[in-house]
């Protein structure tokens, strides 16, 4: 099998603002939805991913409508990615009748099947081994179709997360695992939840590979995708992706992150992966200063409707307390 | 017409028909293949259906849960064993978390037709950990179905409908049945609806509800009080939950006395449920309390002197029977 | 002489003086060390008695609850901690499985001083992950000790009487109490002894069972039928298993009438046990049918103008003692 | 660390004798069992492991009163090495009152604390979480003691598994991880339940050693059990040893093992450890006929004796069913 990190491939001018699109919406998702917390509007737990957005744009962006994710608590962006509109997302995290899960839930527990989006429960791990399910009837049917299944290190550590990367590994599934290790699971730093350095070494006790990647370099993260995607479509298998990143917020919004220093935030920080990208398309004169302005109007605007919609829509109905229980 | 079963046999049968008749339906869980299961419940389905569709899975009661309800998201009917039902402890969240509130968390926009075959009880030497009767966890959880056959000809009927049900169902099999519980069963597509109880016997004096291995005692209990001219009305529940509110109180209305028999222990045990029940709707019709022949609250020992001190049985379930005539 | 703290506080406090009477007791799970808890709870403990008795978990619920076990097997006393009662079903196998049998197992030779600390309740917008009440699947196995505490006096003595308790016991702390149930606690070593309930509100014409964060609406409740010159014996559970009966007969014998009522789901929820035993024991006593206001048996949504619409409250319970009272 | 394979051992000619014993009298002791199963003697599930004694030998002979051990359903054997009568052992087989259960278990679930042996529960995977938390208190409490904690490699894909060796390996606990790689679990063989060649593999993902080694040359068990012993007494943390075995009757005395080759069974039997182990010590002149004779015996008698005992050792008394629940 051809190694993963090396994957050959090309993006046009219109690809890579498209990505760049993608970063900031999230990004600028996140941070209103940070802001409605502040200002009491928006009630539930948030759990932004600030800082870690080149895994999802990266690891989504080669993917196809049928293609399969599993994400986890901070990954809101994948959702935008796979097709939920950004006002429905909204509604969803105001807990409105027009969220995704009509105000049982304001966070990203509810998927959409049409799209390939799997909404877990909130226990970390529990995504995976639906994830290995949702991969095993891509191979029944034949398709070449792939489920990404995302977790974060402090996920890695449940006994779910073995279980179903066991079973990937045996059945040779199509999927790619995506780690997101931030460092952190909340308060608990990693050297104090696994004895190891790199989480992608526990993918050789399951047979097939693990690879850690800068997970701040959107490029470096959607090369890597490209090549355990193309791997797992020719029915290869499994690949783990970890990529190595860091949340700016706290845990949840109400987190205010004392278990860790300014020093190592700052240094994250510089780490930021949109000057980074910014500088390279700029170098390639793909993001001129017309297009820069362009795409932060598109996103104030998008996240601005988002949340005048998600603001004036309807509360649930008290009657639908009791329905969506059975069929 | 009909022919003559085992309640194993039934149950197998059920699964090869519907494995016939719909592509979808496929097996997992540990040595359900080649070897057919532990019990033999799913002989011949790996040489009739093969690999794809029967599958030997690891040692991971949470991922075959995990992966049933993957699967079952994209339109497939997964039916996974648990080699005895009180393993099913180790899959726990998945079914509770995942499984049971999946409809309601995505807005009723999608539902997770799985089925877990559990078996389950006691009478056989199991000791603690081959004896248990876990149905009151599952009944106790919304979002869940349970059925619990008590003949060969529920036993099929009752796997076929599960296994066409849009919903989780937990189907509890009495291992104590398996080759002990025979009789007709319906040929191909009969099936027995969840949420209908059935009556074994009728009589006007005392209303005995039970389901599992617990009917065949209660049944012979019920011919000894014949003989002192009590009639006892013995209710099959066969499903617990949705469990048969009509069948149960037009029986209540008729003999103003009830009686509980299960297997599981006593505490919050299902007859709880239907006690507390009969109480709230039926107080007035009562002329005696409702009363419980339970397993005691304590585990399940592996010495028979133990096992049978502890086991509900034909006497226990007479006297019990007598007092309420007397009272 | 005693002093004025919190629900949450008086968790602490319990916590703080175990510890120091005791070298063998510890705490452990996600997040308790140095960041001292989801909720606060072991806040100054880690300061206090450093990483060695105050140990930082990866997330690992059922290796919490088993290491755990092995700790008490060589006589020490931890105190795991589940940072939300939710996640519970992740350790469930180790809890009903391993801790629940092993005195039994062993011939008696052996047990399991383990306290479980689980966070439940809603009311806290917490959503269908965070606001679970999982007190029954417990009190169904015989082998676990069962507590809820619904005043911080009690969460004190309660959780000190767990401590020092010789069997396993899974004590739930409300959320909802944490910050607002506030009262005098006792200073120093009193215990509240498992298996006594309290009686917070003297009458005769009502026996109103009830505990966790019920207690507040249901005494708020009883005074409305003062008004109308019913007089409510309000019972505080305290213990859910083994549950008081002594308690709650007395009181029956006295008010020949009862209401239960609890947060839990109806279906199972520990009321249908109480009212089953009741009616066993007390059949004779009772002028009218034992009632129970409870959570519908559904799961907890996010908004709250569904949730609100589930929880029991106060004009729920008004309703349900009028039924009685006019019975 | 010095190579765990390599390390330097010297035995006594006394000490091989004794070995030698041990190889003998659990081989012995597992055959008669199998005999007393056939003759409906012993009535409970009856997991031999014949076959596999150089692992139970290899691995507990250097250990000391003090240490832990955590069997799994095969290891009858090391209860004996560890300190339990033969007769006490083949009481508990026969689920007689002088069992270590009275009872309640016939098989491996029960444990002598004072002998530093753990029961587990039936759960595979779930004593390991167990061996992590005796382990934590033999460091908590500074002592060098360790705990030899056995799985089988089917066992090794539970997800209990997977956080009981992470969490060991966070806190550098002193455990010896001894997995016995009999190449099925049941009727499935390893390349169905796990995508590597050994087992060994699984350790670099918890941050420790891991050996694969042939588990039925008892010398080579009992030299990298020292070495791992070692580093577990120096404070150097876990060791996983891997040891190559087969099983030579079914997974359990009811299983034919139709799913298994003859030539295979051939090929291992011929692999038996105790001719080899017998080869040595004749050419070291060490058991000669006389001693061959005199152990042959010993071992007979031993046997002939504890089951006359069990066979004439009372059934538990009914009284007893309830009791040994709570303290
Ligand atoms: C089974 C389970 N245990 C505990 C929690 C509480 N919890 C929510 S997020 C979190 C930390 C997760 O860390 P990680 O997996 O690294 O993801 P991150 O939040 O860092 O992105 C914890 C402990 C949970 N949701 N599920
Ligand atoms: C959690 C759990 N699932 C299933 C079983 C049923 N079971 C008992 S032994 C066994 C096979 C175990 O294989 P392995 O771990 O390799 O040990 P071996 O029997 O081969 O020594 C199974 C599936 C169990 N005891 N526990
Ligand atoms: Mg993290
Ligand atoms: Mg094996």
């Amino acid at each position: 099998m051809p190694p993963i990190k090396r994957t050959k491939f090309k993006l046009t001018p219109e690809q890579l603002l498209e990505m760049f699109y993608w970063l900031r919406l999230i990004r600028a998702f996140d941070e209103r939805l940070s802001v409605l917390v502040r200002q009491a509007k928006v009630r539930s737990g948030v759990y932004t991913g600030i800082g870690q957005e080149a895994i999802i744009v990266g690891t989504c962006f080669g993917l196809r409508r049928e293609d399969y994710i599993c994400p986890l608590h901070r990954d809101l962006g994948s959702f935008l990615m796979k097709g939920v509109e950004p006002r429905v997302m909204m509604a969803q995290m105001f807990g409105k009748q027009g969220g995704l899960s009509k105000g049982r839930d304001s966070a990203l527990h509810s998927g959409v099947s049409e799209l390939g989006i799997f909404g877990n429960t909130s226990m970390l791990g529990a995504n995976l081994p639906v994830a290995a399910g949702l991969a095993l009837t891509f191979k029944m049917d034949r398709t070449d179709n792939v489920v990404v299944a995302y977790f974060g290190e402090g996920a890695s550590n449940t006994g779910d997360f073995h279980e179903a990367l066991n079973f990937s590994g045996v059945h040779r599934l199509p999927i790619v695992f995506v780690c997101e290790n931030n460092q952190y699971a909340y308060s608990v730093p990693i050297e104090r939840s696994m004895a190891i350095d790199d989480v992608a070494e526990r993918a050789h006790g399951y047979g097939f590979d693990g690879v850690a990647i800068n997970g701040n370099d959107v490029l470096a993260v959607y090369q890597s995708t490209l090549g355990a995607l193309a791997r797992a479509r020719g029915g290869e298998g499994p690949t783990l992706i970890e990529c190595k990143t860091y949340r700016w917020h706290g845990h949840s919004e109400h987190d205010k992150a004392f278990y860790r220093s300014d020093e190592e935030l700052a240094m994250w920080k510089s780490r930021d992966p949109i000057p980074t990208f910014t500088t390279y398309l700029q170098a390639r004169h793909v993001l001129t200063d017309d297009k820069m302005k362009e795409i932060e109007a598109r996103v104030a605007q998008t996240i601005d409707e988002a949340v005048e919609y998600a603001m004036n829509a309807p509360d649930p109905n008290p009657q639908d307390a009791m329905t969506d229980l059975y069929t | 017409m009909s022919k003559e079963l085992s309640y194993l046999d039934a149950i197998r049968e059920a699964l090869a028909e519907e494995m016939r008749r719909d592509a979808k339906v496929f097996v997992l869980g540990e040595d359900v293949g080649a070897y057919g299961g532990a019990f033999g419940a799913t002989q011949g389905l790996h040489e009739e259906f093969g690999d794809a569709r029967v599958i030997d899975t690891p040692i991971s009661e949470s991922a075959i849960v995990g992966i049933s309800v993957g699967a079952a998201l994209r339109g497939y009917r997964p039916v996974a064993e648990m080699q005895f039902a009180d393993f099913i402890s180790c899959a726990f969240d998945q079914i509770v978390n995942q499984a049971a509130t999946l409809r309601f968390r995505y807005g009723g926009r999608a539902s997770v037709p799985i089925v877990i075959r559990a078996p389950s009880g006691g009478g056989v030497s199991g000791g603690l950990y081959h004896s248990q009767n876990p149905e009151a966890w599952f009944v106790h959880r919304p979002g869940l179905k349970v059925v619990a056959p008590a003949t060969a000809f529920d036993a099929k009927g009752l796997l076929k409908a599960a296994i066409r049900d849009e919903d989780p169902v937990v189907y509890f099999e009495h291992k104590y049945l398996y080759r002990r519980a025979k009789g007709p069963v319906p040929e191909g597509d009969e099936i027995v609806p969840i949420g209908v109880a059935a009556t074994r016997r009728e009589g006007d004096d005392i209303t005995l509800l039970t389901y599992g291995a617990m009917l065949t005692p209660s049944l012979e209990a019920a011919e000894e009080l014949a003989k002192d001219g009590v009639e006892v009305e013995v209710i099959d529940l066969r499903t617990l939950q949705p469990f048969d509110r009509d069948a149960i109180f037009a029986s209540v209305d008729k003999t103003n006395r009830a009686l509980i028999v299960h297997e599981d222990v006593k505490t919050l045990g299902i007859g709880a449920e239907l006690s507390a029940v009969i109480m709230e709707e039926r107080f007035e019709q009562l002329d005696a309390p409702v009363l419980r022949v339970t397993y005691p609250d304590t585990h399940s020992p592996f010495s028979q002197v133990l096992e049978q001190a502890n086991l509900p049985n034909t006497k226990k379930i007479v006297d019990a029977l007598r007092r309420l005539a007397e009272y």
